[in-house]
């Protein structure tokens, strides 16, 4: 049997297969399809402290392997959360992350502080990273001293597992990852979504109603896999890495590249029985390779000069 | 339950220039469609296009006492429905659901009016089926750009649907738009019981619903809205809906009534007229 | 007739189209697919002082609507390129802007110093972004303060319109427009191509054997009509705006953001007869919406709110 | 003349479970190729394969006294040889070329000796067509996996090429590499001025070159390194050629021979063999 468990701080995840935030509804939405405790986690959508109404259509547009968004963090807050959803997640056995963000460092300190005493939560995610929402967490993401301040508040405040989530938009995301893990971070998950528009030609318009919003998909792939390769020589606590997953051979380079577990987003948009494919594509690959436990494959990117075979092409 | 399968067509009727039915072996999804329900369809192998798209169930298709799959009624406006207008026998299109809120089938003594705007014929095929079945007194309002652009009129007098026709160039119907008949005779019926089904553009959904308030009917009218997952993931279809409790916002500087957003893929793509705000 | 000529500093191109630096050769490897003379310009391979030998294979790989490339620059220096190839683009009567590299700021000025001297040189763009080799000038575009003196710099030897080509790969590309445009750039070209990379699962190795590479191709799209469009509300001088253009709506996205003038590269790859395709399009779109120079369509993004209209859908 | 055209699939012929020869209708493309030259090919609609995939010309068809396309020998091994493998008539494939340097075609007395490994194949029909019209005495040496992955054995016989085959689990010819066979006829044949032609894995290829010097025969071979544009625009596709004056470099500390990387697209994809410096 190959183990696919891994660790995130003091989080054991059966699998390194997260649901990524956004993309997942509060996790409730897809019941039907798949059976949530057989995820890694299931990072729930972002939430504010108040509920938010988020942006006018359109939200969404198709570009070329990906997807922009600017949903503007709709959603129903923590307390609705708590009281609606969690009792159901719990039900379902699902390893819930929940996604927090706040326009202030103290509202991510009391979001943490509300969601440590709640029953059922695993790990917070810090979302210091949406590019649709000017007062959001960007602000945080943006800058080093931010990222180190509001990591160093949630910490000292909850003895959950405490993830940032870095934004792509930076020269040097490792340096944000170092920021989080000097600040005690257990993780960091990266990337959220590249800053992106697009423009109706005959009308002149934005498609947007945001103007702006959040590149997904397939399209960024290669270079989250760069930033996440980059990350894990800047730290020793683990990388979630995202951004573009739609296979298992997708998953596998993000977890060779560096990535202790990954979160799937668009790809679920776009297949929602995706799941149980990536997980029999993980352990085709542990039996195809003779590897007994996933969390040897961490990492282990071999950048040494290539051998070349005699292969009848 | 909700089903994906890589539905093979068994057909494809091309009905105009733009307009085809496209039959596709989703026994299984056709089964448990209700009318107004919709399901995602990916056409064409790799990333492009990246996302599904959303279709009303158009038929469903029964051969030997069996529903042996489902139709979609497509207009050619870009990739997917392009591709779907182009296929061939054989090939394959992927195709998940049901999905979505139906429509609420009303029983006699209580009419049916169903209001159609061009490609908004889709679900009124499974719901005049249903409406019939239950012997409810149906009517279609059916508005296109063109009468070559009126499709399956015969299907519809078939099941003793009536007809109420109009399009933009007057060639066949009423010239202009299909809110005009349906007024004259919401103003004739005056006594009937009669619920208003639409589906179609909003600008036409907005007028049909505020056409039925007007006559103290209620509508249900189905939103086509841009949808990446259907399934209530992304939060890209939303439509404002009239708060429960509107006092409580009184006072507020907003031209539009207090709302809220929600998503029309589960919360819908079916609303009840009254409830929707329009931007 | 409508009039697709356009202005970058001192050098009127034809129509906004010109082939994108690394795409094209030298330009003469395509006069049998285009006539030079009918493109905008013709940006060459980043030329270096000296010949230079680029990374060993694989050098490219394929990804979601995009490529990857670490080519590493190779070249034929710049005294090969003006006696063995500009005679030849003279004959042809092509735009010649010319991309140059240096590892040191004294071998810009050198460059530019040799170009200005050239018969046949239009322009030259500064690539001071090239994501695939260490010694490179992405030392000056990764720093304010470098792409200001390196501009200013050339600004000062040469009366050849200068445009710095911008890296995509920091926090705030719009910055970078401006400190080009305080040292005397007569435009900007962006986008460089992301640092990304790809990995074989099987062997664990990196496709590429310089390990990461650049992302280019329609993938990036919209993040680079994003950034044209911040560089149009930061500076008065031209942006010549590129990055996964294909067809030309695609052109057209870009000129309603901010461009001036496009640049296509991967694209060619895939069509080399896609010029003639482009430049129909653009004069029909020009027809369509009744316009007489596209200079006047540059940057009219229209960011109010939408109507909302009766459609047949 | 350069020309780029969507071509129609006439026939796909499927030889194995990998193989299959599509058969395009660019005839002009065919008429102008010479031995050796390939095109670049993109399969189906879409952006999904992006880029354009090298492939040399295989036959060169006629019907009724006139070319009217060309064939492709195809191994499925990723995105856009399963495309080819799975196309149907009527499908269309963009087909760009011919591009590339030829074979130098030799005549008597001198003999050709081709050595094809697995797909390698696929140039060698066009040669041994030129070369059989030259009434050059021709030799195939052609290796695979297996005795079913030798395809077209009849159509070089039938032409009155000689075969000398070898398979890597020995069910037909030599067990082994086709190395073995050309050394030992080559050994044999001390007196012959012979050419070598040979395409094929790089290993295969350098194996080939070397034998070929050690016994004193010219080789040329076709390389195949991944190619992004086949036009030289691109610099994906080099290959390291030795210098001209090598002596310039002498004293390097490398241990391979002083060299430089060519384009592979356009001073290729055929090489002298003593030109190349393997990696
Ligand atoms: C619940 C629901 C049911 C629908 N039922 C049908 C149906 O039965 N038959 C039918 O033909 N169509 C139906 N539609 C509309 C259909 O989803 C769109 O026409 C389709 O998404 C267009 O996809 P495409 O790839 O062909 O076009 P794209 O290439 O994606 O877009 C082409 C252009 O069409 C525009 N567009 C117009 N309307 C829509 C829309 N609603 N969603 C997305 N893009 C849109 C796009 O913005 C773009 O400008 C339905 C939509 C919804 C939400
Ligand atoms: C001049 C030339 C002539 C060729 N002639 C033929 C021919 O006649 N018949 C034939 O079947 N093939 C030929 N090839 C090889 C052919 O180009 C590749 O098999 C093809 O590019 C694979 O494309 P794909 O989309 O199917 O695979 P992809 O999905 O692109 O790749 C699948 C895997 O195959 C690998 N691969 C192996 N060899 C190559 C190669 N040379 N180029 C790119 N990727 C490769 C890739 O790295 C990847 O791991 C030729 C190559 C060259 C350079
Ligand atoms: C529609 C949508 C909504 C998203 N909402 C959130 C969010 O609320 N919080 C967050 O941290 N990331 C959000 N993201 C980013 C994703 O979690 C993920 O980082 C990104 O999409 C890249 O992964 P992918 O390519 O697999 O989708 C959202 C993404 C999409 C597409
Ligand atoms: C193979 C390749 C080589 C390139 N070489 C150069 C170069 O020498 N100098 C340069 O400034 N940009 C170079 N670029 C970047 C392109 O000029 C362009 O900025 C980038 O590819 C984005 O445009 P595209 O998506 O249209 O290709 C290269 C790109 C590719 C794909
Ligand atoms: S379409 Fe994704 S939430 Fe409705
Ligand atoms: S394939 Fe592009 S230069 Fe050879």
């Amino acid at each position: 049997m190959t183990d696919l468990s891994v660790q995130i701080g003091s989080l054991r995840l059966r699998n390194p297969l997260i649901a990524a935030s956004g993309c997942f509804g509060y996790g409730v939405e897809y019941a039907e399809a798949v059976d949530l405790s057989t995820l890694g986690g299931v990072a729930v959508k972002g939430l504010f402290l108040k509920e938010r109404e988020g942006h006018p259509p359109e939200r969404i547009v198709e570009t070329p392997s990906g997807m922009l968004n600017a949903i503007g963090l709709q959603g129903i807050g923590v307390h609705r959360f708590i009281r609606e959803k969690l009792p159901e997640l719990r039900r379902l056995r699902a390893t819930v992350i929940v996604n927090i963000c706040g326009s202030t460092l103290d509202e991510y300190v009391e979001l943490a502080r509300i969601l440590s005493d709640a029953e059922g939560v695993a790990a917070l995610e810090l979302n210091i990273s949406c590019p649709n929402i000017k007062e959001g967490g960007i602000t945080f993401g943006c800058s080093l001293h931010g990222t180190f301040d509001v990591v160093s508040a949630v910490r000292k405040v909850t003895s959950l597992p405490v993830v940032p989530k870095l934004t792509p938009n930076v020269a040097d995301v490792a340096s944000f990852a170092k920021a989080s893990e000097d600040a005690g971070a257990d993780g960091v998950s990266l990337v959220n979504t590249f800053l992106a528009m697009a423009i109706d030609v005959d009308t002149r318009r934005p498609i947007l109603s945001n103007i702006v919003g959040g590149l997904s998909g397939p399209a960024i792939r290669p270079i989250a896999v760069r930033m996440v390769y980059e990350c894990r020589r800047a730290v020793k606590i683990p990388v979630i890495g995202m951004g573009g997953i739609a296979s298992a051979s997708d998953a596998l380079e993000f977890i060779i590249a560096g990535a202790t577990a990954v979160q799937v987003g668009t790809a679920n948009f776009v297949d929602p029985f995706i799941w149980a494919k990536l997980l029999d594509g993980l352990n085709d690959y542990m039996r195809r390779h003779n590897l007994e436990r996933i969390s040897d494959l961490v990492g282990t990117i071999d950048t040494s000069a290539r051998d070349k075979q005699w292969i009848s092409s | 339950m909700l089903v994906d399968v890589e539905a093979r067509v068994i057909r494809n009727t091309r009905l105009s220039s733009d307009y085809n039915v496209i039959a596709l072996a989703a026994p299984d999804i056709a089964a448990a469609t209700a009318p107004g329900q919709f399901v995602m369809v990916k056409s064409g192998r790799g990333r492009d296009p990246l996302l599904r798209r959303p279709f009303s169930v158009f038929e469903v298709l029964w051969s030997n006492g069996r529903v042996d799959g489902l139709s979609l009624l497509s207009k050619r406006v870009g990739v997917t429905t392009g591709m779907l207008f182009d296929s061939v026998e054989g090939d394959t299109v992927s195709c998940l659901g049901p999905l979505g809120q139906p429509f609420a089938v009303v029983d006699p003594p209580a009419e049916a009016w169903m209001v159609a705007g061009g490609v908004g014929l889709a679900p009124f095929a499974t719901l005049g089926d249903a409406l019939v079945a239950r012997k409810t007194t149906t009517t279609l309002f059916y508005g296109a750009r063109s009468g070559a652009e009126l499709f399956y009129l015969d299907w519809f007098t078939a099941r003793g649907i009536r007809l109420v026709l109009a399009t933009e160039d007057g060639s066949i119907g009423d010239r202009g738009r299909i809110t005009v008949p349906l007024e004259r005779e919401l103003r004739r019926a005056a006594s009937a019981e009669v619920m208003v089904y639409a589906c179609g553009p909003e600008p036409m959904l907005e007028a049909v619903a505020r056409v039925a308030a007007t006559f103290k009917r209620q509508s249900q009218v189905s939103v086509e809205r841009v949808m990446g997952c259907g399934m209530g993931g992304c939060y890209s279809c939303v439509i404002p809906v009239r708060d429960a409790h509107a006092a409580q916002h009184a006072g507020s500087e907003r031209t539009r009534p207090p709302h809220h957003y929600v998503r029309s893929c589960i919360a819908g793509p079916v609303f009840r007229g009254e409830d929707l705000v329009w931007d």
